[in-house]
């Protein structure tokens, strides 16, 4: 049980590294090491199933969110040859108060769900909660369009620890899809920021502004 | 006559129009009017069969959809097929007529022939009997209205007709809702289903707040269709209003209360509003207004009153006046059409002086004026006399209430004077349109615009109008579907009608002859001009022209009639040139209408600040939206 | 049959010579008052026969050359529904003859408007458009009057009115005063006598009835002079029906007599209102037919309560 | 017939390798025609056997009821109408310079399709996600097929909201599978009283989730800019059938509530859907006076739309359907008939384009008549279902119809007065597309479709004067 806790406060902390940096590079090394961590957290919950799911989490998690997400868009990165996240609306400082917020908010609302709903377990379900805050905030808070993207994956490990989660987890068939859908996303926002990128000579939010009325 | 062959007529009579419509568009351009102009006339005359001896048909009902049959949906079959039948012999002389040869496009004459089957079809169809029924009213509703508004898109050359269509387009929506509300509401709140009936189908007759479309729309509609519609459509929204009153008699004293004020209202209003316009349709427009208005007040009357007489006068007064009044109005809208495609100008300010050039028309629309300002002799008299009898017998007799008698006394007040005003405006209208110099140049004038085909339809409805005047009798035995048995009352009045007419006849014949035997020996000098009393040469600018005519009246109903002058601040000591126009600003659309949907929309502008075009904007809303939502799940 | 008959041939004839020599009258008490001897009482007779046989000069505009026969021929037939001289209508009991009688001046006033506006000459502009907005107001007020009197009487025609006022009393007198001074104006508006319109003058501006014919001559100019003239004789027969309806009862000859007396007695008033008082200036025309309508809704307001 | 995944994998593979865009639009127009007899099938022997995959995809029968039954039919005659209009689209001058991505945009488009009848036909909510999810990226690639400026702004903002949205659904499904205890598909879901919170929290979740691809008021932003900026033919299945798919999980899940019975959770969804439909009549109303692009004005009133069908899911069954299927239609041949004017215009702009009844007389009457359908207008089917929506709504509360016909009105208002500025007038068409002419298949699927609509009024007429 411990290592469950243990691991969930590592990937607050990796939340928290992501609030203060301004780097890209920052934001792609505690991408990868959640898909770690989310790995190893699958695999400590899901250890009595048929071997068939775990074969399939491992991949979703490791190779996916570990390995090959982090990589592709380093390469996007490095092909804009942008380093640093240019001024944010929000000064770092603040951004920090407002992930702690989140914290916050995620754990009273497991605990309040606990309360109401008995099988779920309180810590992963906080967790998933405040990374899908946090996901949010990232993307409404910062202006280059790869760290949207970036915010989007926060999202998507947040909401695959809300289904680690609960009690009687989803069919196969659908985490494989979920995992498929995530994988397709990051590809599919890859290709546009490059298509962007060409368009409109700069990868920030400001351009797109013109489609109004 | 035996059921078959009855309901062979009626199918003939509503599907023949709708092929007529689409072979004619599928025609050559020639051919079109002949040919849609013989099959309507077919389908009119089988209208007109059917509106004569069709009792025996009475409750068709295929499904659960029924047709009825009695006394005064043949009376309104009857008058509509009339209406069509000139219609169709009009229509067949335009094909001649060069500036009303862009109008014969092929979708013309299907929308027409779609517009004529739903005319002939409505006159059957009750409004309130059951859903379905209802239903099917509303679709049929629809399309004649949508249909007289396709009439409208194609007209090619009118200025400013977008804005005309589009006004003309959102009333017969609104009006369309408030039927849909009467009919839903009628099985459950006879009341209120009666309120939005009439309000319904007041707007399609042009009551007082609901007319700020009709100018506009009737004068946009192109050549004779105007005269189909104003002739024939507005008989529908009669129709509809008589059929409503009749299915809730246990509210009739408050829908007689309703249709007076509003009537009397709408009566005074339409027929001053015709005096401040200046083009040719949109007084014709607002004159039909002022009857429709009229019309309400006889059938509130009707609806008010227990005693028997005046029930009778006042039903015969209505469906009388309805039946002059359509025919007058069709025969001014169709000189009206001729004047048009003749001299290609129907600004009453820019005409006169064509009486040379259109010998039959100004005979026709001197009858035509003559009728619509209910002069004794023609048939315009006849209705209103009936309704001044049911006002004066309201009045008068002994059991009437206080409040009953004073609504008489009002009605026979205002009457007298919208009398007076109507013979204001259609001495203006003759007078401008023919008499006098001409007020403007016309550059190509269209000999045959008076051919065969529109002259005789023209001839053919003045001459059943004085015809009708002479002998009002005819009503009663032609129509033997007056709804109201004929009581001793209308008989004797009719009587007296005829005598009347034939006497004023006789003298002016006498005077007349008494003129020509006296002038038989002298000379009759025909000069130069008028006498010019100190000007050097004449000058058709001198001559008085529509807008000084009304101009005393309307200095007096300043505040109704707001009038927007033009033109007026001039700045350099000798201006070059200088024009100066007014015009007058109706108090509903301009006034009233154009400041709530300016506030309206202005409000609405508001609300474009969502679109902000930054996506982070658009995600901070739908949060927003979620986390209140979330918020009100938890908690409730 | 000889009642109908005599009452037939007595109104045509008075309705023929009663109206020039009532004006012949007016023209003779104006003289009077300006202390000249003045034109004799048939001059007037002698104008409209020389008018008879002289020629027409038409204006080239004129297309209607037969709107004054028109406009005299519905006056006249106006004449056949009015109790005249014998007490009786030419056409009597005739349901709401006091309407046609009205729309029938209606008829009379559409040609003479139609007469002026073809001869396209801003004065016979102006005229009309003068007519027609008095005559607005001018019916409203004779509306209101005769719908009174209908109800007074209770009945729907001219007959059944002026039985009202057989049998005197306090409550007929009053009444009839009112209708007879509403009339009185109204007949000074149709027929355009001065306060309204000064028939001797000739200055085009302000100028209602003379100004419309001013482009006519011979046979159609005598016809609206004769029109003019008609029109103040039939409002006086009106006037005098109220007033010596108490009377009826006695020989027709005293009550033609009477009936005569009346006129002349109506056209001596005339004169005098001319001489005294001058003319109304055109903005005040439309108040003083308006002032008639106020005693119009009094009367009306008088007539209900009186019944209930 | 099992493999119908497979299937449209094969097509799209084949549509990728084609060369020239004739070749895939050939093997589009292919499929379609096959996709069209399949449900055509499906619809006449409704108890076949399983269609996909041994019961992962739980077996069509039970699963597809009544609506989903008529979106999907009326999926497939949009996507054959599209199919066809896609040959002729391909050959314009406009599009060979993107010949290039031809076999991309095939591909995916096929993709899309098959993508949508797997998420309407789907019985499991989890499966449903996944293939609205897919379908969602697939139309992402078409929307950028043009790849100007505008087109990348509107996919991006399209990739980008709607995943967020769904990935927010993605959390309702799992609160869902607390409150059913684990049980996924429609059929067999049963909410116990004991987890009620967690249902109310999935509500929330699932309705806003997918009402984002539904394009209901407060998430509706990507709508406009993704349909006016996309090709013409994936603008039409875009409003006709993506909508609809969305569409049909929310009805699947609202059926669910329904007939749990928990009165608490039927009021608070229906208010919720009632809000975001009035909220949708009321954007559309604000925005459709303000479009000066014609298709953004389609758009608008897709979700226009949208909304009388979310308020009429809350009221009757038969008004919703007849509505989308009325919308479908009439929408798909207006944005078809919107891309003929596009490229005989050469531009979007409303301003530009005038005197479109002289020049094409054709689409002019297209244009007119779908407009006047749209807009509930008498001989098409949309009048019917909103005669019967305003009974069902004044037997429900007045303020509430009046507050309808109000902002029907003024939707009214603003579609005819663009309607007739662009019929009228004098056509000022630019110098390289003045002498452009459009083949007949451009127009016959527009043509079609409202004939189609017009007949479906004669039969709803018929059975409801019938019954």
């Amino acid at each position: 049980m411990k290592i469950e806790i243990l691991l969930s406060l590592l990937l607050l902390l990796t939340l928290l590294r992501i609030a203060i940096s301004s780097r890209l590079e920052v934001y792609l090394k505690m991408l990868s090491f959640q898909g770690l961590l989310l790995c190893c957290l699958s695999l400590m919950i899901v250890e009595h199933g048929s071997t068939f799911t775990m074969i399939v989490a491992i991949i979703e998690t490791l190779l996916l969110k570990a390995i090959f997400v982090p990589y592709y868009l380093k390469k996007v990165i490095i092909q804009h040859h942008v380093k640093r996240e240019a001024e944010p609306y929000l000064p770092n400082l603040f951004s920090l108060l407002i992930v702690i917020g989140c914290i916050i908010i995620g754990m009273i609302g497991a605990y309040h769900l606990q309360i109401a709903i008995k099988e779920i377990k309180m810590l992963i379900f906080g967790v998933g909660i405040t990374l899908i805050l946090c996901g949010m905030f990232i993307i409404l808070s910062r202006k280059k369009l790869i760290t949207h993207v970036m915010g989007f994956c926060i999202m998507e490990n947040g909401i695959f620890l809300l289904t680690l989660g609960i009690a009687h987890e989803l069919p196969l068939m659908v985490s494989l899809g979920v995992a498929l859908d995530a994988f397709i996303w990051v590809l599919l926002s890859g290709i546009l920021v490059k298509l962007i990128r060409i368009e409109f000579k700069d990868n920030s939010i400001e351009q797109l502004k013109d489609l109004r009325y | 006559m035996n059921l078959e062959i009855l309901l062979i007529l009626f199918i003939v009579a509503i599907f023949l129009p709708v092929t007529a419509g689409t072979i004619s568009a599928a025609l050559p351009q020639k051919m079109r009017a002949k040919v849609f102009g013989t099959l309507t006339i077919i389908s009119g005359f089988a209208g007109l069969y059917l509106s004569i001896n069709s009792t025996s048909l009475n409750p068709l009902t295929v499904q659960n959809l029924s047709f009825e049959f009695n006394i005064d949906n043949r009376f309104f079959l009857g008058l509509n097929s009339l209406g069509i039948i000139f219609f169709a012999i009009y229509n067949m002389g335009l094909a001649k007529v060069k500036r009303a040869l862009e109008q014969q496009y092929r979708a013309y004459y299907a929308i027409l022939g779609l517009f004529v089957s739903t005319l002939l079809l409505i006159p059957t169809l009750p409004i309130v009997k059951s859903l379905s029924c209802g239903l099917f009213f509303m679709l049929i509703w629809e399309i004649m209205s949508l249909a007289s508004f396709l009439l409208m898109i194609f007209n090619g050359n009118e200025v400013r007709l977008r804005e005309k269509s589009l006004i003309y387009f959102i009333a017969m929506h609104i009006s369309a809702i408030f039927l849909m509300l009467g009919i839903f509401a009628a099985p459950y709140n006879s009341l209120f289903a009666l309120v939005a009936l009439i309000a319904g189908f007041g707007i399609k007759l042009g009551f007082f707040p609901g007319h700020f479309y009709m100018a506009d729309g009737y004068d946009a509609l192109p050549g004779a269709s105007a005269a189909l519609t104003a002739g024939v459509m507005i008989n529908m929204g009669v129709y509809g209003l008589w059929k409503s009153c009749l299915t809730f008699p246990n509210h009739s004293v408050i829908a007689g209360y309703i249709l007076i004020i509003v009537g009397l209202i709408s009566a005074v209003y339409g027929v001053i509003w015709a005096l401040s316009q200046r083009k040719m349709k949109k007084v014709l427009a607002s004159s039909s207004m002022e009857n429709m208005g009229i019309i309400a007040t006889a059938i509130g009357i009707y609806l008010l009153s227990s005693n028997e007489t005046i029930r009778i006068c006042a039903v015969c007064g209505c469906f009388i006046h309805l039946a002059n009044h359509s025919l007058l109005k069709a025969l001014l809208f169709y000189t009206t059409d001729t004047v048009k495609n003749a001299v290609g100008e129907t600004n009453l300010n820019k005409l006169g002086g064509i009486a040379h050039l259109l010998k039959s028309t100004m005979r026709n629309m001197l009858i035509g004026s003559l009728g619509l300002s209910a002069v004794p002799t023609i048939n315009g008299f006849v209705g209103k006399f009936f309704i001044y009898y049911a006002a004066l017998q309201l009045f008068i007799n002994k059991e009437s209430t206080l409040s009953q008698q004073i609504i008489g006394m009002i009605i026979f007040v205002l009457l007298g004077m919208v009398g007076a005003l109507s013979l204001f405006v259609f001495v203006k209208f003759y007078a401008m349109t023919f008499l006098g110099a001409s007020r403007s140049e016309f550059t190509e004038i269209d000999e045959n615009a008076e051919n065969f085909h529109t002259v005789f339809a023209c001839n053919l409805i003045s001459f059943l109008c004085v015809i009708f005047g002479i002998f009002p009798i005819l009503y009663c035995l032609i129509f033997d579907t007056i709804p109201i048995k004929k009581g001793a009352e209308i008989l004797k009045t009719a009587t007296d009608l005829s005598i009347l007419s034939i006497s004023t006849m006789g003298v002016i014949l006498i005077v007349l002859c008494l003129r020509k035997m006296l002038l038989r020996k002298r000379s009759v000098v025909n000069t130069e001009s008028t006498w010019g009393c100190g000007y050097e040469k004449f000058n058709p600018k001198l001559e008085y022209n529509g807008d000084s005519l009304s101009l005393s009246l309307l200095w007096l109903l300043d505040k109704i009639f707001i009038r927007k002058e033009k033109g007026i601040d001039i700045k350099e000591l000798y201006p070059q040139s200088f024009d100066h126009d007014y015009a007058t600003k109706e108090v509903i659309r301009d006034g009233i209408l154009a400041k709530v949907c300016g506030y309206l929309l202005h409000k609405l502008e508001l609300l474009q600040v969502l679109q902000s075009g930054v996506m982070q904007r658009y995600l901070w809303i739908s949060v927003l939206f979620f986390v209140i939502v979330l918020i009100y799940a938890i908690l409730s | 049959m000889i009642n109908t008959l005599c009452n037939i041939f007595f109104n045509i004839l008075l309705m023929i010579f009663a109206p020039l020599l009532m004006v012949g009258v007016i023209k003779k008490v104006k003289a009077f008052f300006a202390r000249r001897k003045g034109p004799s009482v048939l001059q007037v007779i002698y104008d409209i026969r020389r008018l008879f046989l002289k020629g027409e000069i038409i204006s080239s505009f004129v297309r209607m050359n037969y709107t004054s026969a028109f406009a005299l021929g519905s006056l006249i037939a106006a004449g056949l529904f009015v109790p005249q001289i014998t007490g009786e209508a030419v056409l009597n009991n005739f349901s709401m003859d006091f309407l046609i009688f009205v729309y029938l001046f209606g008829l009379s006033r559409f040609f003479s408007a139609v007469n002026a506006l073809q001869m396209a000459s801003s004065f016979e502009g102006m005229g009309s458009s003068r007519e027609l907005v008095f005559s607005i107001t001018g019916e409203l007020t004779l509306m209101m009057c005769l719908v009174s009197l209908a109800f007074f009487g209770s009945s729907c025609d001219f007959a059944g009115i002026f039985g009202a006022f057989r049998v005197p009393s306090i409550d007929n007198l009053s009444v009839g005063v009112l209708a007879c001074v509403i009339l009185f104006v109204i007949m000074l508006l149709e027929g355009c006598r001065v306060p309204i319109d000064d028939p001797t003058t000739h200055l085009e501006l302000t100028m209602i009835h003379e100004v419309m014919i001013l482009d006519n001559s011979g046979v159609s100019l005598a016809y609206f002079i004769y029109s003019g003239m008609l029109k103040i004789y039939l409002f006086s027969s009106i006037i005098g029906s109220i007033i010596l309806s108490e009377f009826a009862h006695l020989s027709c000859f005293i009550y033609g007599g009477l009936f005569l007396l009346l006129l002349f007695l109506i056209s001596v008033i005339i004169g005098i209102i001319e001489s005294v008082q001058a003319r109304l200036r055109m903005v005040h025309v439309q108040q003083y037919i308006l002032f008639a309508a106020g005693l119009a809704v009094i009367l009306l307001i008088s007539v209900i309560f009186v019944r209930i | 017939m099992d493999c119908y995944l497979f299937g449209v994998i094969f097509f799209a593979l084949l549509a990728f390798v084609t060369r020239r865009s004739f070749y895939g639009a050939a093997v589009f127009l292919i499929f379609s025609v096959l996709h069209f007899f399949l449900v055509l099938d499906l619809f006449l022997i409704l108890s076949k056997s399983p269609i996909f995959l041994n019961g992962w995809i739980i077996p069509i029968n039970s699963a597809v009821n009544y609506d989903k039954m008529v979106i999907l039919m009326v999926e497939a005659v949009v996507v054959l109408m599209v199919a066809i209009y896609n040959l002729n689209f391909m050959q314009r001058v406009e599009e060979r310079h993107y010949e290039a991505k031809q076999n991309f945009y095939h591909a995916s488009i096929i993709g899309f399709v098959g993508a949508m009848d797997m998420a309407i036909c789907s019985d499991n909510i989890g499966m449903m996600w996944v293939f609205i999810e897919l379908s969602t990226l697939l139309s992402a690639l078409l929307i950028s097929h043009h790849n100007s400026k505008h087109a990348l702004e509107a996919s991006w903002k399209y990739v980008f909201i709607c995943s967020i949205g769904i990935s927010l659904a993605f959390a309702g499904i799992v609160f869902l599978s607390i409150a059913t205890n684990g049980v996924l598909d429609f059929s067999k879901m049963q909410i116990d009283e004991s987890k009620l919170l967690a249902a109310k929290i999935a509500i929330p979740f699932l309705i806003i989730g997918f009402g984002t691809k539904v394009g209901l008021a407060p998430v509706h932003n990507w709508l406009p800019d993704a349909h006016s900026e996309a090709p013409a033919p994936v603008s039409a299945l875009l409003s006709a059938t993506l909508l609809n798919s969305a569409l049909a999980a929310i009805i699947s899940f609202y059926g669910v509530l329904q007939n749990s019975g928990i009165e608490k959770l039927c009021n608070f969804s229906s208010n919720l859907l009632q809000i975001m439909g009035f909220l949708s009549l009321l954007i559309a109303a604000v925005f459709i006076l303000k479009a000066d692009n014609f298709k953004r004005m389609l758009a608008y009133s897709s979700i226009e739309n949208m909304g009388i069908i979310a308020i009429a899911l809350t009221l009757d069954k038969f008004i919703m359907n007849t509505h989308l299927v009325g919308h479908s239609l009439i929408k798909c041949a207006l944005f078809l008939n919107a891309g003929n004017i596009l490229s005989l215009y050469g531009t979007k702009e409303l301003a530009k384009v005038r005197g479109l009844m002289k020049s094409h007389p054709v689409s002019g009457y297209i244009w007119l008549f779908g407009l006047l359908a749209i807009m509930g207008g008498v001989p098409f089917v949309l009048f019917v279902s909103e005669f019967f929506m305003l009974l069902e709504l004044f037997s429900y509360s007045l303020g509430l119809t009046l507050l309808f016909a109000a902002l029907l009105t003024i939707i009214m208002f603003g579609m005819t007065s663009k309607m007739l500025y662009m019929l009228r007038g004098e056509a000022e068409i630019p110098e390289d597309y003045k002498e452009r002419k459009l083949g007949f298949f451009a127009y016959f699927p527009s043509i079609f479709l409202l004939i189609l609509a017009f007949v479906l009024t004669i039969i709803a007429v018929v059975i409801l004067i019938g019954d």
